[in-house]
């Protein structure tokens, strides 16, 4: 029985964890509610990951309707991997936030915390498994409150100014968004994607799908920090608590990437071109500007965090700049990434964040020499920023090999040289890092500089671990990504005219 | 009737709107305001009549209790400077 | 010069009927408008116009923090419940054909229910809402 | 069958395994110093063993190989012997002992701080090296490419002075960042074209792609293996003198120079094709790009005073006469390239441990103030003027072999340019080696005898006797550079 | 028969309560001042929605509808009262005069000071706010 | 009527675009951070209208089945803005408990103010 | 009383539009807070006056209770707590309309396809879901905004709902306070 | 007690009226809904005689008629005084004895006052026993002045004058 409801399972089971965190209003409590309605979600993505993979893709209707009245959760090669990529992330963040709530959250608000993790989740879960246009909406607006809440509960006090830049940027995003769906809607009488799909070709003036086109893909960048819609997402991972920021770094911005994609190659067509301007093109245009635009800003930061959080925008450019390659192997690459850069993105936060714990500082000219006092955390941020680079034998060289393959196969040696060469601003802002924490005199905090215990390093060495596994042996994601990319490419002759 | 009735209450609540827009006091602004929740029940008591489903009148109620709540938080704000402030004569 | 006999009388006399009215707008959203949110926020909107007038603290002792606390989960815990309950009937997620002995009782019970949850859950929140801003301290 | 003692496989794993327990014995002893400089001797031993072992095998005709992991679809972390690969896996676990001895010394003569960074940092140097040399695809080799570029980065830093960390950062930048710019993208397009990147002999790229395209590939494969030092990337090895002699010695000698040029080398001989790129004259540019290279770093030499910055503008020109010799692209001239770098990596860590005995002894680092030292440090000085022979290429060194081959190369490719490049630079070599070696002997002694510490002068008349030993007795060197363009 | 009388005088009811509407906005114009506008909306308010609901009641004969519009009715009265007893006592707290007719800017100047006064400590380092 | 149809098209999107316009305008213009939520607001009450005119026949009557009718608006659209504008009650709340712990954290609400502050601060300790 | 209702209908429907915008305007300019706050809730009235025009009459309770109760009682908790006024800070003009115009542009462009007011040849009505003759026969509910809002889409009114949970823990959560700190 | 059960009842009429659907299942919910709501007024304080003055409701049939006439009367009055063109308005604030000394009863005073258009009750003082009111017009605070309407309210409350 429960085989047949796992697409929806998924989303339930954070959803009820959350709820019974709340009504728990116990902290340990809420841990444990956490942390097994995370296990059980991730059980539930990966069982729909198999299910997928051996029998294609899964339509679950809610309320038993047909998908013309009801809501369709469909699970497919796209979706698969990212649900369990959430879910996975779901689950560290979770162990790693049981040690660093302690000092990060007031215990009035632990239980809450862990609430918001949950939601949050399942918001994300919601997105990624709905087939409805409508119902990802309210799912994005589930992710978005939860979000905020997340990172307004941060120790510094500009925690409530990046939550609030944010709630408003998400808002105008999520409503962008929704007025785009509204356009769809109006000119195909459905929401769920696959009835858009099939009745797209009917549409004779197609003037409002391509505002559609235009709304939604501005609502989903806003929410994914496509640059230059990146403004709020340095403060809100600077100065969330540390668990927030590793769940979100490694999965709301990741969940927006797939929801573009399914957007870009399902509905609206990426080969296509609005007036003079080339969907794919414009795309790109902006993914390389991400590159290299944020690679430069994270040069010039100090604090840590931040320099990770722009680093993660130009992260997100390779993403889309692999979907606007639009082939296969570059969209692999962009799916390979989104995978990759959780696990490194996720590793480098929680580390940073034990740092921040032990040595209460994320400061690059305070934090000189840590990598004396606390090399356990020292080594999973070094191995997360070789990854960032894309250093071969991380997981980053992978999904790099892949965006440079599409871009070659794509006839684009410029654009392989590009990709690459944006890499090397990744070795500055990196290497900035690893000088200061590896190869400078050990500055007063981080001599003072305290033990974290095993349980905030596990899942940090986990993800570590992991990027170096997937850079050694990248079999099983690039499987993931490929069938990902395949069922994108394969479904993207339905696009508009 | 009922047809006129309702455009007359519509120009009634055209110039009200403009006392919400020119005040000059808060008072001024809040007391049309509060004219245009009264008008748009009588808007809304008409427009059933007139479309033969006069059954939605619950929204009347509701429109109704809401425009006092509103109303009152706007009030209770000047009168005591917070909303939860207790009643002044110390129930 | 006081006024708050006038309005601790009235709003004392209408807290019943509001509330009634409140419940009588969740029990008919299957006839006419309204429904569980409206119901709720209406029913919300009746203990908030309470505490204004007579203060939060009075307000406070007819719906305490503690259970608000439990009901903003709860409410939600009962729609995603009972759509469950669909899942042990052989039915998908939210499908209520199954709960009653024919599919269109089903349909009303189902819809009741869940319309119940989400009038427990708008209910306390847009309370415990008011409540969090009202009893909050200028800094 | 092949005469080998351990299977090929376990030759190859054991290869990679002992410098890696090694590393990790060197941190887990740094408390004890006598010991982790034990744990560097044994295992710098015993994979000296294994690589003669492995060489036994090779030379019989054994091709051992072996998949570390499987990446992806088409895409593994695989080692496979070839004769190249075996040349450099054989020089660098020679050398790596004689740098051992000589390490020990230098370190505890200078007083060295962070001695246990700089054996574990050495020892997974040689853990890349020996990856590389054994890669049997690109992407292996560009995997330990990398790691050799990131785990010498803490070599060239280790004095930690601003200087040295400029230097460290100009080292990364531009390793990693033309590896990263330009290597990667030419293996991807590799990649792209032929849809494999195993190295086969021959090459595999023939037929598949025009000649126009070839070279700019080429283009990226030579500049991207920045380790080679062809202008206008060479400046991060003169930068990187800051770092300890024995640092130097494994920039210059053991390992990353010899990497860079190991693959351009590797890349002409089993991705292109000598054949193919000989038919469509992809590599002919890079014949005149490398004799700029090797005429304008002697210059740089001549004018340098610091003695240390004179040996790696000759390393720089040394280097590109392997580039060039592979650009021309002739069996003859690969063999020559081959033996260059044998030859070059003993004389260059002559040298360098030479001029690391003056330091130590003498703390003498210019030319300018070297007068008289050879009657003061007969042994050491005698080793130098062996490895500046070989440099300019006289007999009875090392050096003489590859040279002899490259010209004649030259000359039957009738390429006269190189032809005038190696005999102008010969006289060059000639001009700013020979002034020192005239200095240190002619010139009177300051000072009485007195040698740098044992075991460094055990080095470097070890290495001294080998560039010699190599022109006597060029038998292995050269059956592998048979082996590898297959004549 | 009854239909006819029953639209004559629901209509009449319904026009003159629209009236009072239309001349209670107006007043809401001419009148000088808060203290006499407040005069003004109620003509709206409690005459003019009180005779077009029960116009509406006269117009939709008996039934439950009838009951609705008496509720509503009743409730308005009600409550109307003590929301406008409400706001002149707080318009008086806060400083307006009565029969005082006062320009714009004038009550503008003083009503804001005093909520701000009330509401938020005077801010510092500010041009005129 | 033939002279109220333009008119009527006219309104409809145009009072829908502007308001869209008004309330985006005053989100990004205004630094006060309430003003930007009252911003927000009239920015989502613009799409209550996209959805929901549209669902209006003329002479039809509201989607609650009556045997005395056979016109209805359709049911979707306002199914979706039930839930469009609960969502956004629920940012408004959360927003405006964000703008109160501004105030109590920073002293002030005008976005302006607090990131010049933070300006101020960080020049000061590069310096 | 011969005036009908399809005549009736889009006069309204336009004269609540202009008010509307009217309001909408103000809000924009009015600095004082306060003010804007009872515009707000003004404006939440005629639209849901509207609503109930266009036959949306659960949107218009919605809007009704939503915009000018809750959200009215929220604005001035907050303003209690924060400052009544708004500053006259420096002019951002140009990004801000830009922005406003292109978005303007787009929507405007875009709906220029589709069918005019009030007219029933819209793919809403044409192809899109049944419900109005599904409604009674499958759920037995008059109220079809009903059975759609807690059956047919039923996932989304539980989405729903867990937005108002997630926005009231927020805000809980925001407020808590240590309660060593005893105030408040 | 008994008021509880009249404040049931009073809420079932409400909900039968409101209702207009007689299933079983909407009146059986009605009367529980009821119920419950008026004994958690019980228990919580808003069904006391403040809050469900139940015994009022006989004398507040007799008075509720004449404040419509009243209300009409001075609508008439203020609605002259609107459209004449020169305004002729005296509004004047001033203070007039308050008769009924129940809450209930000064409540009903003050809002049937508000209710009157043309006269507002801006405060009330229970200590002194006067309200505080705003008229438009000289007529409107005779109308007030002249005491009637206390009267008839205290009449209400059930005391004599
Ligand atoms: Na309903
Ligand atoms: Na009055």
């Amino acid at each position: 029985m429960i085989a047949a409801h796992l697409p929806v399972l998924v989303v339930l089971l954070p959803l009820f964890g959350g709820l019974l965190a709340a009504l728990s209003r116990h902290n340990e409590a809420a841990f444990w509610i956490a942390l097994v309605a995370s296990i059980a979600t991730l059980a539930a993505a990966a069982a729909l990951a198999g299910q997928v993979m051996a029998g294609g893709p899964i339509s679950y209707r809610i309320g038993g309707w047909d998908p013309a009245l009801g809501i369709e959760y469909r699970i497919d090669a796209v979706s698969a991997p990212i649900l369990l990529l959430v879910a996975a992330m779901g689950v560290a963040a979770i162990v790693y936030a049981r040690r660093s709530v302690t000092v990060e959250i007031i215990p009035e608000r632990v239980a809450w915390y862990y609430t918001m993790m949950l939601i949050c989740l399942a918001g994300l879960l919601g997105m990624a498994a709905s087939g409805d246009a409508f119902n990802i909406f309210v799912f994005l607006e589930i992710s978005s409150l939860s979000t905020y809440t997340l990172i307004a509960l941060g120790r510094d006090r500009r925690a409530l100014l990046a939550a609030y830049q944010y709630l408003i940027v998400g808002t105008i995003g999520a409503t962008f968004y929704v007025i785009g769906v509204g356009l769809l809607y109006l000119s195909t009488g459905t929401l769920n994607f696959g009835l858009i799909v099939e009745r797209l070709p009917e549409i004779t003036s197609p003037r409002a799908l391509i505002a559609a086109e235009a709304f939604i893909v501005v609502g989903i960048a806003l929410k994914l920090a496509l640059f230059p819609l990146h403004a709020w997402l340095p403060n809100a991972y600077a100065y969330a608590p540390s668990s927030a920021t590793a769940l979100l770094a490694s999965t709301a911005t990741k969940v927006a990437v797939y929801l573009l994609a399914r957007y870009l190659f399902a509905v609206f067509g990426i080969q296509r071109s609005v007036g003079p301007i080339s969907v794919a093109d414009a795309l790109m245009a902006l993914s390389l500007l991400a590159m290299f635009a944020a690679s430069l800003a994270a040069i010039f930061q100090n604090d840590i965090k931040r320099l990770l959080a722009f680093s993660s925008v130009a992260q997100i450019g390779y993403i889309t700049l692999g979907l606007a390659i639009a082939n296969e192997a570059g969209v692999t690459g962009a799916f390979l990434h989104i995978m990759n850069h959780a696990l490194m993105k996720g590793a480098a936060f929680m580390a940073i964040g034990a740092i921040l714990i032990s040595a209460g500082s994320s400061k690059l000219d305070e934090l000189a020499g840590i990598g004396r006092t606390m090399p356990v955390a020292a080594g999973a941020l070094t191995v997360a920023g070789l990854a960032l680079i894309g250093v071969p034998g991380t997981s980053g060289f992978v999904s790099k090999w892949y965006l440079v393959l599409g871009a070659i196969e794509a006839g684009r040696l410029w654009l392989a040289i590009l990709i690459v060469a944006s890499s090397v601003l990744a070795v500055l802002y990196v290497g900035r890092i690893l000088e200061v924490i590896w190869f400078r005199e050990p500055a007063k905090r981080s001599l003072e500089a305290q033990a974290v215990p095993l349980s905030l390093l596990a899942p940090t060495l986990v993800l570590a671990a992991l990027t170096i596994w997937f850079g050694l042996d990248a079999g099983f994601p690039v499987e993931l990504a490929s069938s990902a990319a395949k069922a994108l490419l394969g479904v993207s002759k339905g696009a508009l005219p | 009737m009922i047809a006129g009735a309702l455009l007359a209450v519509l120009v009634a609540v055209a110039l009200l709107v403009v006392r919400v827009l020119r005040g000059p006091t808060t008072f001024d602004r809040l007391l049309a305001a509060n004219s245009i929740g009264n008008a748009a029940i009588v808007l809304l008591a008409l427009f059933g009549f007139l479309t033969e489903r006069p059954e939605f009148l619950d929204l009347g109620l509701t429109y109704a209790l809401l425009n006092y709540v509103g109303t009152f938080a706007v009030l209770k704000f000047y009168r005591s400077g917070s909303l939860g402030a207790g009643a002044e004569d110390g129930t | 010069m006081r006024l708050d006999v006038v309005l601790r009388v009235t709003t004392k006399f209408i807290l019943a009927p509001l509330l009634l009215f409140a419940l009588y707008v969740q029990f008919h959203g299957d006839y006419g408008p309204g429904g569980g949110f409206q119901a709720g926020v209406i029913a919300a909107a009746a203990i908030i116009l309470y505490g204004l007038i007579n203060g939060l603290a009075a307000a406070r002792r007819i719906v305490p923090d503690a259970v608000l606390e439990r009901l903003i989960p709860a409410g939600v815990l009962i729609y995603a419940l009972v759509g469950v309950a669909g899942m042990f009937t052989g039915e998908n997620f939210l499908g209520y054909n199954h709960l009653a002995h024919d599919a269109v009782h089903g349909q009303e019970w189902g819809v009741f229910l869940v319309e119940a949850g989400v009038f427990v859950t708008v209910f306390s929140s847009m309370v415990g809402i008011f409540y969090a801003f009202a009893g909050r301290r200028r800094a | 069958m092949t005469g080998m003692l351990l299977s090929g496989e376990a030759s190859l794993a054991l290869a990679l395994v002992i410098p890696a327990l090694a590393a990790l014995a060197i941190i887990a002893l740094a408390r004890h110093p006598n010991l982790r400089e034990a744990a560097t001797l044994v295992a710098a031993l015993a994979l000296f063993i294994v690589v003669v072992d492995l060489l036994t095998g090779v030379l019989a005709g054994a091709r051992p190989a072996l998949e570390l992991a499987h990446l992806a679809p088409g895409l593994s972390i695989a080692l496979h012997v070839d004769p190249l690969g075996m040349l450099f896996t054989a020089i660098a676990a020679t050398l790596w002992v004689a740098n051992s001895v000589y390490s020990i010394g230098y370190m505890r003569g200078n007083d060295e701080p962070r001695q246990t960074t700089f054996y574990a940092c050495f020892a997974i140097a040689i853990f890349a090296t020996m990856g590389l040399a054994l890669a049997g695809n690109l992407l292996t080799l560009f995997l330990f490419y990398e790691i050799l570029s990131l785990s010498t980065y803490p070599l060239v830093t280790l004095k930690r002075s601003r200087e040295a960390m400029r230097a460290g950062r100009i080292y990364l930048l531009t390793l990693i960042g033309a590896s990263m710019i330009l290597l990667l993208p030419a293996i991807i397009w590799t990649y792209a074209i032929s849809g494999t990147l195993d190295f086969a002999p021959g090459g595999f790229l023939a037929g598949r792609v025009g000649p126009e395209a070839m070279a700019v590939l080429l283009g990226l494969y030579v500049f991207g293996a920045a380790k080679a030092a062809v202008m206008p990337l060479h400046r991060w090895l003169p930068n990187a003198m800051v770092a300890p002699t024995p640092v130097s010695a494994l920039l210059h000698a053991v390992a990353v120079v010899k990497a860079g040029v190991f693959t351009i080398l590797k890349v002409v001989v089993s991705v292109f094709g000598i054949e193919t790129l000989q038919t469509t004259g992809s590599s002919a540019w890079l014949v005149y790009v490398a004799g700029f290279t090797i005429i304008a770093a002697s210059f740089v030499a001549l004018s340098a005073d610091d003695l240390k910055r004179r040996l790696a503008y000759s390393t720089v020109s040394q280097l590109s006469y392997i580039v060039m010799a592979a650009a021309l692209a002739t069996p003859l001239a690969v063999i020559g390239a081959a033996l260059h770098i044998a030859a070059h990596a003993v004389s260059k860590i002559t040298l360098f441990f030479a001029a690391g005995s003056v330091y130590t002894a003498e703390h003498v680092t210019k030319v300018s103030a070297m007068d008289g030292i050879g009657r003061r440090m007969p042994w050491t000085m005698a080793a130098f003027t062996i490895g500046a022979l070989s440099m300019i290429g006289l007999p009875p060194t090392a050096g003489f072999l590859g040279k002899w081959f490259m010209l004649g190369a030259a000359g039957g490719a009738a390429n006269w340019f190189a032809v005038g490049v190696i005999i102008v630079s010969t006289v060059l070599n000639a001009a700013y080696f020979l002034p020192i070696i005239f200095r240190a002997f002619m010139k009177p002694a300051n000072g009485p005898v007195r040698e740098a510490p044992l075991a460094m002068v055990v080095a470097l008349t070890a290495t001294a006797a080998g560039t010699i030993l190599l022109f006597l007795l060029p038998d292995i060197p050269l059956r592998l550079a048979r082996a590898m363009v297959g004549v | 028969m009854i239909e006819i009388a029953r639209d004559i005088v629901g209509g009449l009811f319904l026009a003159a309560g629209a009236a009072f509407f239309l001349i209670g906005a107006i007043g809401m114009h001419r009148m000088p001042e808060l203290f006499s506008r407040i005069h003004a909306a109620s003509l709206a308010d409690t005459t003019g929605v009180g005779l077009i609901l029960i116009g509406l009641m006269i117009h939709g004969g008996f039934s439950l509808v009838t009951v609705k519009l008496v509720f509503l009715l009743m409730f308005m009265l009600f409550m109307g009262p003590v929301a406008t007893h409400a706001l002149a006592a707080a318009a008086l707290q806060a400083g307006l005069k009565p029969g005082s007719p006062t320009t714009r800017k004038q009550v503008a100047a003083r009503a804001t000071r005093k909520v701000a006064a009330h509401a938020a400590p005077p801010r510092k380092g500010r041009g005129k706010a | 009527m033939t002279l109220i149809d333009p008119l009527i098209a006219l309104a409809t999107r145009g009072v829908t675009i502007f308001l869209m316009v008004a309330g985006l305008y005053v989100v990004i213009a205004r630094g006060n951070m309430v003003k930007k939520l009252v911003g927000l607001s009239l920015f989502q009450s613009s799409v209550y209208l996209l959805f929901i005119l549209p669902g209006k026949i003329v002479g039809g009557t509201a989607p609650i089945i009556d045997p005395a009718f056979e016109v209805y608006a359709h049911p979707l659209p306002h199914v979706l803005i039930l839930t469009a504008i609960v969502v956004g009650i629920g940012t408004l709340a959360l927003g405006l408990a964000l703008v109160v712990r501004i105030r109590e954290a920073f002293g002030t609400i005008e976005e302006d103010e607090i990131l010049a502050r933070e300006d101020a601060v960080r020049v000061e300790r590069d310096e | 009383m011969t005036i009908s209702a399809e005549f009736l209908e889009p006069i309204i429907t336009l004269v609540l539009l202009l008010l509307l915008a009217v309001i909408a305007f103000g809000i924009v300019r009015v600095r004082g807070l306060f003010a804007v706050v009872i515009m707000l809730g003004a404006y939440s009235f005629l639209m849901a006056t509207l609503f109930i025009v266009l036959d949306a009459v659960d949107v218009a309770m919605t809007e009704a209770s939503v915009g000018a109760g809750i959200s009215t009682v929220l604005f001035l908790g907050a303003l209690y707590l924060t400052d009544v006024k708004e500053a006259t800070g420096r002019a951002r003009r140009l990004a801000p309309m830009l922005v406003a115009v292109v978005t303007a542009g787009v929507l405007i462009w875009g709906l220029s396809d589709l069918p005019e007011f009030g007219s029933a040849d819209q793919p809403i009505h044409t192809k899109g879901a049944d419900y109005l003759d599904r409604s009674i026969p499958e759920t037995g509910i008059q109220n079809v905004v009903s059975s759609v809002l807690a059956s047919y889409r039923g996932f989304d009114t539980l989405g729903e709902t867990a937005v108002v949970f997630t926005a009231a823990i927020g805000v809980l959560a925001l407020f808590a306070r240590r309660r060593s700190d005893g105030k408040g | 007690m008994l008021r509880t059960v009249s404040l049931a009842l009073f809420l079932f009429a409400f909900w039968l009226l409101l209702s207009g659907h007689y299933t079983l299942w909407l009146v059986g919910a009605g009367a529980i809904v009821s119920v419950v709501l008026a004994l958690a007024g019980r228990a919580l304080g808003f069904a006391d005689g403040e809050g469900h003055p139940v015994e009022r409701l006989p004398a507040g049939f007799g008075y509720w008629p004449w404040l419509a006439l009243e209300i009409i009367r001075s609508s008439l009055q203020v609605a002259r005084v609107v459209i004449d063109p020169r305004l002729p308005i005296a509004p004047r604030l001033f203070e007039v004895k308050c008769g009924p000394k129940t809450a209930v009863g000064i409540a009903t005073y003050a809002n049937s006052i508000t209710l009157t258009p043309g006269t507002v009750t801006v405060g009330i003082d229970r200590e002194r026993g006067v309200l505080s009111v705003h008229a438009l017009t000289a007529d409107g605070r005779k109308g007030v002045e002249e005491g009637e309407m206390d009267r008839r309210i205290q009449a209400f409350e059930g005391r004599s004058a």
